[in-house]
This record gives structure tokens, C-alpha cells and sequence, in this order.
């Protein structure tokens, strides 16, 4: 089982993502409320993220690999954002004001 | 008999189909047109006929083939037998046809009924002119599809439940028909007719199928011919209007099963290999049972066209009876009755419409002194009646007096004794019906009918008329050449050399 | 020549169908009349071709069979597009009339109406598993599509029950194509037949097939979405429904029965297919006859007649082969006859209930006498199409000595007789008294004659293909399967 | 028993286990969200399998847009006043059986299956032969386009149709305001500036690579149709009540273009269905996608056609 | 037990459960769920039971989950909008009216 230097950093990082994602969770489970819930994931999921695409990243070896992970943890953070925020929005000022149901 | 294919048999056939598609199509507006119509197309077709008639004589045997399923050819082919039905059918759906457009005057729904009428003959004529039982079935269906619109013409609730009753026995019987032809063709492959039997060449030894294909077709038959067990619906049939009941009963309908029996039993299994099944003796047994059955039915009817209905059911059996005990005599017999029952019983009906249409008469005993109002009408009655119980001069006696000889040639004596006490039967439900017309004097009001124009009136009259004097001169003329018997006669000796 | 036909036969209906989406009101009865006017004249060369005993194959794209998609039209293909070209057209002269190009509803169904017509010619011409798969779904989709094109509640439910069924049926038949597959490493038909031998997974495989067509072709126990489906949809729709859209499934199955190896599924198998085919056709018709409403009593009389399709399996003979082919082509142009008299019958009267029926022949004259002619052919009475079937049938059963089928046969057409007759008596029965509805203005007059000649056309044709019935058969026999002696 | 085939085994018993829930589940919205996860993860199992156009198909389209399609019609149904009933079990003691029959046969059939070897010259193997011929570098895409254009097409097809059928079961009801999310917050807009022509990008980038690597017109196809409903969503794009020309023909065009190109082969004198050269499968892709785009964004808009937000 | 086997017993698990979950579900979007989870089942059926080649999966195989996929996405679009109009039509969301007595 001989690991390269680069194998044994890329591993060690994909578990450390991974264990934040177990945080994640774990948060979710455990929080009492909405916004607490959403406050672990987005923390915690995102941390994991990029620590998982860092770990990919070093394992692959390949600039062109790295760029598409850095895409990728970008959009996962604006998804991420986002959707948390109409989630909490949504939470505090009750159903999205202004919208009618369908007419039949 | 040399055979030539020539058009005439289809065109016979499609003149009457076209009329009647041409009738429906026209509406219920344009009445004279239709009227036209009707009697050019009877009367061209009747023409035709007589063409074929003329090249039949002289030993030409039109044929019209024409591939229908792998096997089985629909085959047109006017043989002498064939004639002897299809002008019997030619001439009477002429008179009718007058009688109907006069009887029909305050009916609705004219051009359906007259559509049908049409193409109705045109079964007749393709069933006269089958030249192999798949064709014969065919036309047998076509038969049933066009007779039943008119049996429920009135649309009543009556004239519906006929008209069901009418179709159970039918489609009942038409089951059995087809998968008996299925069997014969199976065992036999395809089987024109040939005088004489084609089943008689080939020495099949399958006796047991055979007797049971015979049984099966026979019922087929046997149900258009109202054979006992199978004749519930003629009577109930009676609500149609009076020429359905006259075409049917007297023509169409009827000759068509008595017709299928002499084919199944002639060119089919052909005499000797019947008598050799004992089929032959079978179906006399059946037919002479139905003579005297019907009879006595008849007698118990106290309303006219039932009591005529049951005599009709007795009366067809003779055919059957005729054919079934075999030899040249009785073949002659059963034949030449297929005419005269014809023209006998389509007069008795055309009379029972026009009493019950001019006078609202329609039960026994409301006809008494019927002959001082409607003197002519209860001539031909009389005329036809007498026919029936077999006197002389009428036509009646010329069938009967064969029938009992060619069962005496054959050994037969019992089937007199059957004639004999059918004749006294016919005797015991006429002979009333002819005395209280001429004997008990008028009642003072006639129980109903309209009063319609003098047109009218002898629409309805003359065909009873021509019917009686062919009834006559049947009987009269009966050795002259060109009568029925005659030809009867040339028929049998093609199949008893 | 017939690569061109070939390619008309699919791809004209659907460049119809694309140009009338996009393609303004006016210009849509034109382009619909255009693309179907094309369709016989392609017919022309192929019918020509499989008659001198060519097999007309067209590996498309150039690829041949395990590789590409090829289309092969043999007897059995002419005589489906034949019997499909000719319905769609009398067909589509009713629904140029209930369902009029330029009007709202016509632009709805129109294009659904040429893409059903295209994929059911692909669907004849393929000989490709997954392509079959795929057509299928498509004539499925369009079908639905087509029932529920009015937006009437019940007509919705139908459909919707017809499309999950319908989908359903379709993973059993992935199932088993995927199974075929692994077993043959190819998807078309043909090589898949000679590939094929005999096992316990080809059984499995060919029942899961068997499964999903059936459940397509509304067999007895599946038959469950039919009759809403078919009642429920408008007259055209269910016309083509009850005449080609239900017989696609058959088709494929006969098409693997007979050439992908399917008969090996063993005698069993044939058996019970037969037994499935008799439950149909004496179940379906008992509860016709029970039917209080006209076009669901012609929709159980669908269900009835494509039990007769399945007698084929347990018999197998080259006679058998010919009956039900024929049979195929004479309850289509009858039933689809029946379905469009029933659907003007229903419209002219304002309701479907059997008893308002009553006195209709007087005033409803023509559709009256279609749906009788119509009827004369269902119960199988000559001079009619369904006569020469129910002939050869009886033929064919007696010839294998199947003395059951000949009973099932019988009795059938005999409850036929009962349910047809039961509505055409009805028609000659004395009217209730009520008001007739007022004639319908001048144009409106003149679509209803459309519609009711269109009918009686069809109903015509099934009774001259009881007189012309030998060029046909002669057709079929071209084409008998492998292994088939004549 | 390797990591991977551990892996394998964790996949797929959270596949029957994600499944399970899902039929047996109360809440019908739960149900839903639980449904999305099982596409997830069957995409995931596709990619162990090593499929990876698969998986890139079944992420995009099994789960994404059915997931979407499927909210939406809930969100209709609930906003209807549906009554989020849980499932009544009215044929329990029947369906059981044939369940359990129906899985055992299958895994029956599987197990069986997996028997009998390969067929050497089995068509799968051909088309890896062939592939040259297509001057196409992916598989997939090859027997897509090339080998078995047909398919497509009709699939196209089916497209087609499912969007003609919706819009005649549309009926005349007025297309009411949509469910929109709340645009108040400058969010929305930041993510549709950056998130709408990255989608854009992406598309295109699957698009092109489709005839060498995995990717292709239906991927492509469903990123757009999530760049779409993202601008349903924030009400960028409005339902219109008449579908304008632009719209039909761009529902029309993925079909369109393959059928006209199929056709015009045989001017060529070639087999119908031949595709004269590469720009033919660029064009035919390029309409594909937008087809299908257009197609899955009306449905889920359900509408008859989408125009830009009148102030 | 090779990784396709996995899948394979997993594939039909789902199966069944998608054919118990479309016969007992009252609700159409149930049902749709159910025929859904049945579609991919049997897609990985397909791709599985196609067995392998040197350079992965049956290409065949993997392009006819494609076109299988895209119809599956078709196929339930429609009966969604299908089932909506059902709604707002006669407010149910169920087959089970009777149907034809109406």
C-alpha cells in the first residue's frame, strides 16, 4: 500500500471532508429549529465541499481537474447561499407574499 | 347439358339488388318515381328469367363463377331446378309487388320497406341459382338480413319480439349450417352440385359423419322450411304487414328451406346415398309428422293469417315429404308442389290482407257473408282453399295425386294414409272458412277498415285474381308443355335416368 | 422505388403534422389533406413488389440488421398498411368534418391525429425490438393524447387510466427486449428468431413480452382501461383505436411469436394464449351485451373480437395464419365503421343511452344502416369481410381438430348477433315522442353528412371485402411465417 | 468483497430502502422529496456502473426535471386544495403477491441472465467496430445519432407529442400567475447573473464534447431546461396564453431538423436516416437541445408559450 | 457477487416495489412515483443484463437507457399536466370513479 506524498495529502483531506459533512448531519438532526438547521448545513456541507474538491483535486493531479472543482464549489456555495436564504426568508415572513394561487 | 359462363345468372341477381339500393336511396318523397321503379325492376327481371328459361330448354346451363374464399368458388349456375324457383319467385314478386304498393298506401317508412322488399327477392334468386352450398349459404344469411327488417317494419312492440323470435331460430339454425358445411368441407372438399349427388361419387366411408353433417345442414334448412320443432317463429312472423307475410310465407322464406332440402337431399348426398343412410326415411317421418301437426294446429286458430301460417307450416312439409321418400314420382310431386303451394297460399294471403284492410276482418268467425261485400276476393279465397284440400281441377290435386303414387311406386303406402288424413285435415280448417263467406249472411256492419280509392282497391284485388286462375290453370293445364309439371318432370328425369 | 415509398409512408404524416403546428389556420385542412393524399400512392409500388414475392428490406442509415435499424415490409406489413392507409383515410373524412382544421379543437387534434398515423406505419415497417418499443409509446402517447383532446372529465380518467397502463406495459416489454438482448446480442426480430433456442429463460422472457403486448391489446384479464377508453374518446379517435391502435400490439406479438422464436415458449404457452383469446371473446361479448350505453357496448365488442386474433396461437397453421390476418383486416374497417355511426348516432341524438335510440332509423337513416352493415360483418353473417374470416376460422380450427375453438368460434358470432341487433332493432322501433332537435344551420348540415357518409363508406367497404376477398388472401399467403407449410 | 463492491452494496440497499419509503410513505410531499434522493442515487449507481452519459441523464433529467415537473403538479394540486391524503390502501392483500412475484421473477430473470456469456459479436460490440465509420468519438452518441437515428427521432417525437397533448388538455383556462419565489431579496438577482449564463456555458460545453466524451444533446438539453425553470421561477419569464411562432418552432425543431436532414439522404441517393456529414450532427444536436429545453420549460411552466416580464 | 449482481437484485427490488406501489397508490401522483422508481429498475436491468464490453457497459445498451429516459420524462410530463386538468376539472385526484354510469 505504498501512498505518494500527493496520494496520502488527497486522502487525509477527502476524510476530513467527509467528516464535515458528517457534522453537517449531525447538525441537522440534532438543531432544534429551521434556522439553526440551516446554519449547520451551510456551514458545515460547505466546508466539506471544499475540502473534498481540494482533496480531488490533489489526487487528480491535473490543472484542468482543478479548474472544473473550483466551478463546481463555486456554484455549490451560490446554491448553497441561496437557497438557504429564501429557506430562512421563507421561515420568517410566512408563504411568498404576492402570489396567487392559479386561477382554475 | 353443356355448361357456357355467361353473365345472365349476376345480372339476374344484381338487377333486384341495384332496384333495391336505387328504392332506399330515393326517400320517402318521391313516391311515383318509386312506383316506376318497382315494376319495371320486377318486370325486367322477369324477362330475364324467362331468357335463362329459354337457353336452360335448350340445353345451355349459364355459369357464373366467382372466387369468394381458397376452395370455394361463389358459383351462379341456372340449372332446370334452379329455374323452376327463380320463376316461380320472378312471377310472384310481380303480382306482389302490385299488391304491396297498393296494401302499403297508408304505411310510413315506403322506400326502407320497398329497399328490403328488393333485395330480399335477390336472396331468392341467388339461393335458386346457387351452384354450391357455400353459395347457397350466403345467399340463405343474405335472406335472413333482408326478411327481418320486414318483419318488424311496424316497429311495434309485437312486430320486435317476432322479429327477435324470428332471429333466434334463424342465426340459431344458420350456426348449425355452417359448421356442418365446415365438416363437409373437411371431409369432402369442395362439392358443386351435380344432379344425382356429388357425394355419391367419391364412396366416403365416413358414414357416421355424414349422417351427422346431413342432420346438421337439414336443421339449417329445416328451420326456413319450418320442419315441427323449428316453425315457432312463422306464426308469431304473421304481424308483419300482409305482402311480408304473402313473399315470406309463400314465396321467399319458405320455398327457400323446402328449396335447401332439395338440393341437400338431390345434388348433394343425392337419392340412393340418403335412402342407404336412412335419412331418407328420417326426414319423411320429420316432414309427415309436420304435415299433420301443422293441421291440427291450424285448426285450433281462430284468427285468419295464423290459422294460414300453420297450414303453410304443413303444406311445405309435402316438398320435404316429396323429396325425402325418393323415386321419380314422388320427386315430381314434392317439385311441382314447390308452384303450387306457392301460388295457392300467396293468393289465400293477399285475400286475408285485403279483408283485413277493406273490412278490419281479421278472425274466423267475423267472416261470415264476407262474399256479398267482396265478391271477387272470396272467389279466389275459395279458389286457393279448394287447391289446398287437393279437389281436381285445382293444382293442389296435381302434387297430391303424384306424391301418393310415387310413395306407392316406392313401396311407401304408409305416406298415403299421411296425405289422406292431411287432406281431410286441410278439409276440416277451409271448408268453414269458404262456407261462411258464401253461406252466412252479411253482418249489418263491417268491423273497420278504410275506404280507400277504386285505384286502390284493385291493387289489392286483381293479384289474388291472376294467382287464383294460375292456381286453375296449373291444375287444367297441368299435361300442356310449359307447366310446372312439365317441367318438373324434365327436371326429375335429369335425376332419376 | 420503394425506398421512397417507404419513406413517405412515415415521414409524409409527420412533416404534416410539424408544418400544421407552425403553419397558420387557413393553411391546415389543406396540409392535412395533402399529407394523407400521399399515402396511397405509396402503397402502390410496396404492394406491387411483396405481390411478385420481394421481401422489400431498407437497412436505414445504411446500416445493416445488428447493428442499424431495419425497415422490412413483408406480406403481413402491406397488408396492416394497406388496412391502416386505408381506415386513416375514411377516418380523417370524419374528422375533417367533427373536428375541422381551422377550428380550435381541429388545431389540437390535427397534428396529434398525423404523428398517431406516422408512428403507426413506423410501428408496421420496423423490425427492430426497441424501435417497436419506442413507436408503440408513441402511438400510446398520441392515443392518449387523442382521447382526452376534448377535455371532458370522464374522457381524462380513460386516458389517463389507459396511459399509466399503458406505460406499465411498456417496462414489461423493456424488461423482455432487454433479456432478449443479453441472450442474442442483437435487437432485430429476424436474428433474434434464429438466435433464439428453446429454455427456460426464453419462456420467461417471452411470457414478460407476452404480458406487456397483451396488456396493450386489452386481452381479457388486462383488459381493464378499454372500455372507458374507447367509449370515452371522440368517434374518430376511437375508431382508429379500436381498428389499428389495439391490433399494433397484436401485430408485434404475432410478429414475435411467429418470427422471433417466440413459438418456442413451447405448446403451453400457444395453449393458454388461446384459452386467454376464448375468455375474451365470450366474456367481452356477455358484458356487450349488458351494455346500457352505444359506444361502450362497441368497445366490449372490440374486447370480444381480438379474442378471435389469439385463436391464432394455438392453432399455428399456415390455414389459422391466413383466417386471422384476414380477420385483423375486416374487424378494423368494421369496427372503426361501427365506432364513426355510433359517434354520429351519439351526437345527433344528444345522448349515448341505449333507449334514445328508439325510432332513430327513420330520421338517422345512413348512420343507422352503417352501423348494420358494420354489425353484418362483426357477426360474421355474409356477404361480409368478418364472414370470409369467420370461414377460414372455422376452417382452419376444424382442419387442427380444435373442436372447442369451432364451439367458441360459433357461439361468438351468435352473442354478436344478440348485441348488434339488440341496437339496430332499437333503431327500427317506433319513436319515444319528443321533440327532435332542430336542425342544425346549413354548414353545420353539411359536416353532418360528411360524417355519416364517411361511415357508411367504411361500412360499404367491409361488405365488398367479403366479395374481394381473394386478392387479399392471395396477399397474405404470400407472406406465410417460417416454417409454415402452405 | 472489495471497498467498491461495499460501496455497491450501501448503494443499493438505500436504493430498495429509498424506494420502500417512498410507496409505503404518509406524506404525499415527503414522498416527493424522497423520490428526488432515489433519482440522485440511481444516477450515482449508474456512474459505479460506469456509465457515465447515463449517469450525467438520469442526474439532469430523472432526477432534476421529473423531481421539478412533479413539485410543480403538487404544488398545483395543493394550491387546488388537493387533500395531501395519505394512500388509501384499498387492494393491500392483492397487490402484495404480485409484487413479490414480480421482484422475484425479475431478479430471477437477472440472476439467470447474468449465465449466459456474452455473444461475441453481439451489437454492442459492434458499434465499438463501427465507430470509426460515424467519425464520432463517443458511443453512445454514435449509436444515438448514427447507428440507430430512428430512435431519436421518434423519441423527439414523443417530445413532441407529450407537449401538443398538454397543450390541448391545457384547455382555455387562463395560465394564472405563477408560483414565484420571493424577489424582494437582491439575491435572486445575484444568482440569476451569475447561475443563468453559467448554465448557458455548460450546455453548450456538454453539447460539444457529446461526440467524444460523455455529454450530449439530451444533457445539454436538460441544463437548459434548468436554466429555464430557474427563470420561471423568479417570474424573469411570464406565461403567455398563445404559443407565437418563435415558440412553435423551436418546440418543432430537434425533430424537424433530424427528420428534413433524414429525408434529404436520399437526394443523395443514399439510405434515409444518413447523416451527410458532421455539421449534420452539430445541427441536429444544436436543435435537439433547444427542443427539449423549450419542450420541458413549457411543461413545466404549463403554459402554451413564456415571454418576458411586462412591467 | 460482482458489482452488476448488486445492482441487479437491487433493480429488481425496486421493480417489485413499483409494481406494488402502482396497484395500491389512490392518489395518480403516486402512482406516477411508483412507475417512475419501475423505469429506472428496469434501466439498470437493461444496462446489467447487457453484460460488458472491453471498454465498459454496452454502448448499445446505455444509449437505448438514453432514449428510454428522455420517454420516461415525456410519458410522466404529460400525465402530469394530464392529472392537473383532471383536477381543476373534477377535483379528484383519483381513478376511482366510477366511470360509463355517469
Amino acid at each position: 500500500m505504498t501512498m505518494g506524498l500527493a496520494d496520502l495529502i488527497g486522502a487525509t483531506l477527502l476524510v476530513l471532508g467527509c467528516a464535515f459533512y458528517g457534522a453537517g448531519t449531525v447538525g441537522l438532526l440534532r438543531f432544534p429549529d429551521v434556522y439553526n438547521r440551516l446554519h449547520a448545513l451551510t456551514k458545515a456541507d460547505n466546508q466539506g465541499l471544499l475540502l473534498v474538491c481540494a482533496g480531488l483535486a490533489v489526487l487528480s493531479g491535473s490543472w484542468g481537474v482543478t479548474a472544473l472543482l473550483a466551478v463546481i464549489w463555486l456554484l455549490g456555495l451560490t446554491a448553497a447561499a441561496v437557497s438557504a436564504h429564501l429557506i430562512a426568508r421563507h421561515a420568517r415572513h410566512g408563504p411568498d407574499p404576492g402570489v396567487s394561487a392559479e386561477e382554475p | 347439358m353443356t355448361e357456357v359462363v355467361h353473365p345472365l345468372p349476376i345480372v339476374v341477381v344484381l338487377v333486384s339488388l341495384l332496384a333495391g339500393l336505387a328504392i332506399a336511396a330515393l326517400g320517402e318523397r318521391r313516391q311515383r318515381l318509386r312506383t316506376v321503379l318497382n315494376l319495371t325492376a320486377a318486370v325486367l327481371k322477369l324477362g330475364l328469367v324467362l331468357w335463362i328459361a329459354l337457353l336452360v330448354m335448350d340445353g345451355v346451363v349459364p355459369v357464373f363463377r366467382f372466387p369468394l374464399v381458397p376452395g370455394f368458388d361463389l358459383l351462379l349456375r341456372a340449372d332446370s331446378l334452379s329455374i323452376l324457383f327463380a320463376s316461380l319467385s320472378a312471377v310472384l314478386w310481380l303480382v306482389t309487388t302490385v299488391y304491396a304498393i297498393a296494401y302499403m298506401e297508408h304505411y310510413d317508412n315506403r322506400a326502407r320497406f320497398f329497399g328490403f322488399f328488393s333485395i330480399c327477392v335477390t336472396a331468392t334468386m341467388g339461393i335458386a341459382m346457387a351452384g354450391n352450398l357455400l353459395t347457397f349459404f350466403v345467399f340463405y344469411e343474405l335472406l335472413t338480413l333482408a326478411t327481418w327488417p320486414l318483419v318488424v317494419h311496424t316497429g311495434s312492440r309485437a312486430a320486435l319480439r317476432a322479429g327477435r323470435t324470428y332471429l333466434r331460430f334463424t342465426l340459431g339454425g344458420s350456426a348449425l349450417f355452417l359448421v356442418g358445411l365446415i365438416w363437409l368441407y373437411a371431409l369432402a372438399g369442395t362439392q358443386d352440385f351435380i344432379a344425382g349427388g356429388s357425394l355419391g361419387l367419391l364412396e366416403l366411408d365416413a358414414h357416421a359423419s355424414l349422417r351427422a353433417i346431413f342432420v346438421l345442414i337439414a336443421i339449417g334448412m329445416g328451420v326456413k322450411a319450418a320442419l315441427v320443432p323449428l316453425h315457432a317463429w312463422l306464426p308469431t312472423a304473421m304481424v308483419a304487414p300482409a305482402p311480408v307475410s304473402a313473399l315470406l310465407h309463400a314465396v321467399a322464406v319458405v320455398k327457400a328451406g323446402a328449396f335447401g332440402l332439395v338440393r341437400l337431399v338431390a345434388d348433394v348426398f343425392g337419392g340412393g346415398l340418403t335412402a342407404e343412410l336412412g335419412l331418407g326415411l328420417a326426414l319423411a317421418i320429420a316432414a309427415s309428422f309436420t304435415i299433420v301437426y301443422g293441421s291440427v294446429l291450424a285448426l285450433g286458430q281462430s284468427d285468419l293469417k295464423r290459422r294460414l301460417a300453420y297450414s303453410t307450416v304443413s303444406q311445405v312439409s309435402y316438398i320435404a315429404l316429396g323429396i325425402a321418400i325418393g323415386g321419380p314420382i314422388a320427386t315430381v310431386g314434392g317439385m311441382v308442389h314447390l308452384v303450387h303451394q306457392g301460388v295457392m297460399k300467396i293468393t289465400m294471403f293477399f285475400c286475408a290482407g285485403t279483408f283485413a284492410t277493406l273490412l278490419g276482418v281479421t278472425r274466423i268467425d267475423e267472416l261470415d257473408g264476407l262474399a256479398r261485400r267482396l265478391p271477387w276476393s272470396a272467389a279466389a279465397f275459395s279458389v286457393a282453399a279448394l287447391g289446398m284440400i287437393g279437389l281436381p281441377p285445382m293444382a293442389g290435386f296435381v302434387s297430391k295425386w303424384y306424391l301418393g303414387a310415387g310413395a306407392v311406386a316406392v313401396g311407401q303406402t304408409w305416406v298415403v294414409a299421411v296425405l289422406v288424413a292431411s287432406t281431410l285435415l286441410n278439409a276440416a280448417y277451409f271448408l268453414p272458412l269458404v262456407s261462411r263467406m258464401w253461406l252466412r249472411p252479411a253482418p249489418d256492419r263491417w268491423p273497420g277498415g278504410s275506404q280507400p280509392s277504386a285505384w286502390v282497391t284493385a291493387g289489392m284485388v286483381v293479384p289474388a285474381l291472376v294467382t287464383a286462375g294460375l292456381t286453375i290453370a296449373f291444375g287444367v293445364l297441368a299435361g300442356s308443355t310449359l307447366s310446372p309439371l312439365d317441367w318438373a318432370i324434365a327436371i326429375a328425369r335429369e335425376y332419376v335416368p | 422505388m420503394t425506398t421512397e415509398a417507404l419513406t413517405l409512408l412515415v415521414f409524409a404524416p409527420l412533416a404534416g403534422a410539424l408544418v400544421m403546428v407552425v403553419a397558420p389556420r387557413r393553411a391546415a385542412a389543406p396540409i392535412a389533406v395533402l399529407s394523407l393524399l400521399t399515402l396511397p400512392p405509396a402503397l402502390v409500388p410496396l404492394t406491387r413488389a411483396v405481390r411478385a414475392g420481394e421481401l422489400v428490406q431498407l437497412p436505414l442509415a445504411g446500416f445493416a440488421a445488428p447493428l442499424g435499424i431495419v425497415w422490412r415490409v413483408d406480406a403481413l406489413a402491406v397488408t396492416m398498411l394497406l388496412l391502416s392507409v386505408a381506415v386513416v383515410l375514411l377516418v380523417s373524412l370524419h374528422a375533417l368534418a367533427s373536428f375541422p382544421p381551422e377550428r380550435e379543437s381541429g388545431q389540437r387534434f390535427w397534428p396529434l391525429w398525423l404523428i398517431l398515423v406516422s408512428s403507426l406505419h413506423a410501428l408496421f415497417l420496423s423490425a427492430d425490438l426497441f424501435n417497436l418499443y419506442v413507436t408503440l409509446e408513441l402511438v400510446t402517447l398520441a392515443g392518449v393524447a387523442l382521447i382526452a383532446v376534448r377535455g371532458e372529465p370522464a374522457a381524462m380518467r380513460a386516458a389517463m387510466r389507459y396511459l399509466l397502463l399503458g406505460l406499465m406495459a411498456s417496462l414489461f416489454y423493456l424488461l423482455a427486449t432487454a433479456l432478449l438482448y443479453g441472450q442474442t446480442g442483437t435487437l432485430d426480430l429476424y436474428l433474434v428468431g434464429e438466435r433464439l433456442e428453446a429454455g427456460g429463460l426464453t419462456a420467461i422472457a417471452v411470457a414478460l413480452m407476452a404480458t406487456g403486448l397483451l396488456l396493450k391489446a386489452a386481452i381479457v384479464p388486462l383488459h381493464v382501461w378499454l372500455p372507458a377508453a374507447h367509449g370515452k374518446a371522440p368517434g374518430p379517435v376511437s375508431a382508429v383505436l379500436s381498428a389499428l391502435v389495439v391490433k399494433a400490439a397484436l401485430y408485434i406479438l404475432i410478429r414475435l411469436w411467429f418470427w422471433g422464436g417466440g413459438g418456442q415458449a413451447g405448446e403451453h404457452a400457444a395453449l393458454l394464449l388461446g384459452v386467454l383469446g376464448a375468455l375474451a371473446i365470450l366474456y367481452a361479448s356477455a358484458a356487450a351485451i349488458a351494455q346500457r350505453r352505444l359506444k361502450m357496448l362497441v368497445a366490449y365488442s372490440t374486447l370480444a373480437q381480438l379474442g378471435y386474433v389469439m385463436l391464432l396461437f394455438p392453432l399455428a397453421s399456415a390455414g389459422a395464419y391466413r383466417a386471422v390476418v384476414f380477420h385483423v383486416v375486416a374487424h378494423g374497417i368494421a369496427k372503426a365503421a361501427m365506432f364513426l355511426a355510433a359517434a354520429n348516432l351519439l351526437r345527433a341524438l344528444g345522448s349515448e343511452r341505449l333507449q334514445r335510440l328508439a325510432g332513430a332509423g327513420s330520421r338517422h337513416g345512413l348512420d343507422v344502416l352503417a352501423f348494420a352493415l358494420a354489425g353484418v360483418s362483426i357477426m360474421g353473417l355474409p356477404p361480409s369481410g368478418g364472414f370470409v374470416a369467420k370461414w377460414l376460422l372455422l376452417a382452419a380450427a376444424w382442419q387442427e381438430r380444435g373442436w372447442a375453438w369451432v364451439v367458441v368460434i360459433s357461439v361468438g358470432s351468435l352473442l354478436a348477433a344478440v348485441y348488434v341487433f339488440r341496437v339496430v332493432s332499437l333503431a327500427f322501433a317506433q319513436p319515444l315522442r319528443e321533440p327532435e332537435r332542430a336542425a342544425s344551420a346549413g354548414e353545420e348540415q353539411g359536416r353532418a353528412q360528411l360524417t355519416s357518409v364517411a361511415a357508411l363508406l367504411l361500412a360499404a367497404l367491409a361488405i365488398v371485402l367479403g366479395l374481394a376477398s381473394a386478392p387479399l388472401i392471395a396477399l397474405i399467403d404470400q407472406g406465410l411465417p417460417p416454417g409454415m407449410l402452405r | 468483497m472489495t471497498i467498491g463492491v461495499l460501496v455497491d452494496v450501501l448503494l443499493a440497499l438505500s436504493l430498495v430502502g429509498l424506494s420502500l419509503q417512498v410507496v409505503t410513505g404518509r406524506a404525499l410531499f415527503r414522498d416527493l422529496v424522497l423520490f428526488i434522493l432515489f433519482g440522485l442515487l440511481i444516477a450515482l449507481s449508474w456512474a459505479r456502473l460506469g456509465a457515465p452519459d447515463v449517469a450525467l441523464a438520469e442526474a439532469a433529467i430523472g432526477a432534476g426535471l421529473t423531481g421539478a415537473l412533479m413539485l410543480m403538479a403538487y404544488r398545483r394540486l395543493a394550491a387546488g386544495g388537493a387533500a395531501d391524503v395519505s394512500p388509501a390502501r384499498r387492494r393491500p392483500l392483492l397487490a402484495l403477491p404480485v409484487a413479490a412475484l414480480a421482484g422475484i421473477l425479475v431478479a430471477i430473470i437477472g440472476l439467470s441472465a447474468q449465465g449466459v456469456e456474452r455473444v461475441p459479436d453481439a451489437a454492442g460490440t459492434l458499434v465499438l467496430q463501427e465507430l470509426s465509420a460515424t467519425g464520432l468519438g463517443n458511443p453512445i452518441t454514435g449509436v444515438l445519432l448514427v447507428f440507430r437515428g430512428l430512435d431519436t427521432m421518434l423519441e423527439m417525437a414523443v417530445l413532441l407529442v407529450a407537449l401538443l397533448g398538454a397543450w390541448a388538455v391545457l384547455g382555455a383556462a387562463h395560465p394564472g400567475r405563477l408560483h414565484q419565489v420571493d424577489r424582494e431579496t437582491p439575491l435572486v438577482s445575484a444568482l440569476l447573473t451569475t447561475v443563468a449564463p453559467v448554465t448557458l456555458l455548460i450546455a453548450t460545453h456538454l453539447l460539444l464534447v457529446g461526440t467524444d466524451a460523455p455529454g450530449g444533446a439530451f444533457q445539454a438539453g436538460a441544463v437548459l431546461t434548468g436554466c429555464g425553470v430557474l427563470l420561471v421561477l423568479t417570474g424573469t419569464v411570464r406565461p403567455r396564453a398563445a404559443a407565437g411562432l418563435l415558440t412553435k418552432l423551436l418546440a418543432i425543431a430537434g425533430l424537424a431538423a433530424f427528420a428534413l436532414i433524414g429525408v434529404s439522404a436520399l437526394a443523395l441517393g443514399r439510405a434515409p436516416m444518413t447523416l451527410p456529414g458532421m455539421w449534420a450532427v452539430y445541427l441536429i444536436e444544436t436543435a435537439m437541445m433547444l427542443s427539449i429545453a423549450l419542450t420541458m420549460t413549457l411543461l413545466f411552466a404549463r403554459s402554451r408559450a413564456l415571454g418576458p416580464e411586462q412591467r | 457477487m460482482t458489482s452488476t449482481t448488486v445492482y441487479l437484485l437491487a433493480a429488481s427490488a425496486v421493480f417489485g416495489i413499483g409494481v406494488y406501489g402502482l396497484i395500491v397508490a389512490d392518489h395518480i401522483l403516486r402512482k406516477l412515483l411508483a412507475l417512475n422508481m419501475m423505469g429506472s429498475a428496469v434501466f439498470v436491468f437493461i444496462l446489467t443484463v447487457a453484460g460488458v464490453t472491453p471498454e465498459g457497459p454496452d454502448p448499445l445498451a446505455q444509449a437505448l437507457v438514453l432514449t428510454g429516459i428522455v420517454i420516461a420524462v415525456a410519458a410522466t410530463a404529460f400525465a402530469l399536466a394530464l392529472m392537473v386538468r383532471m383536477f381543476q376539472e373534477t377535483g379528484l385526484t383519483s381513478l376511482q370513479g366510477h366511470d360509463g354510469d355517469d
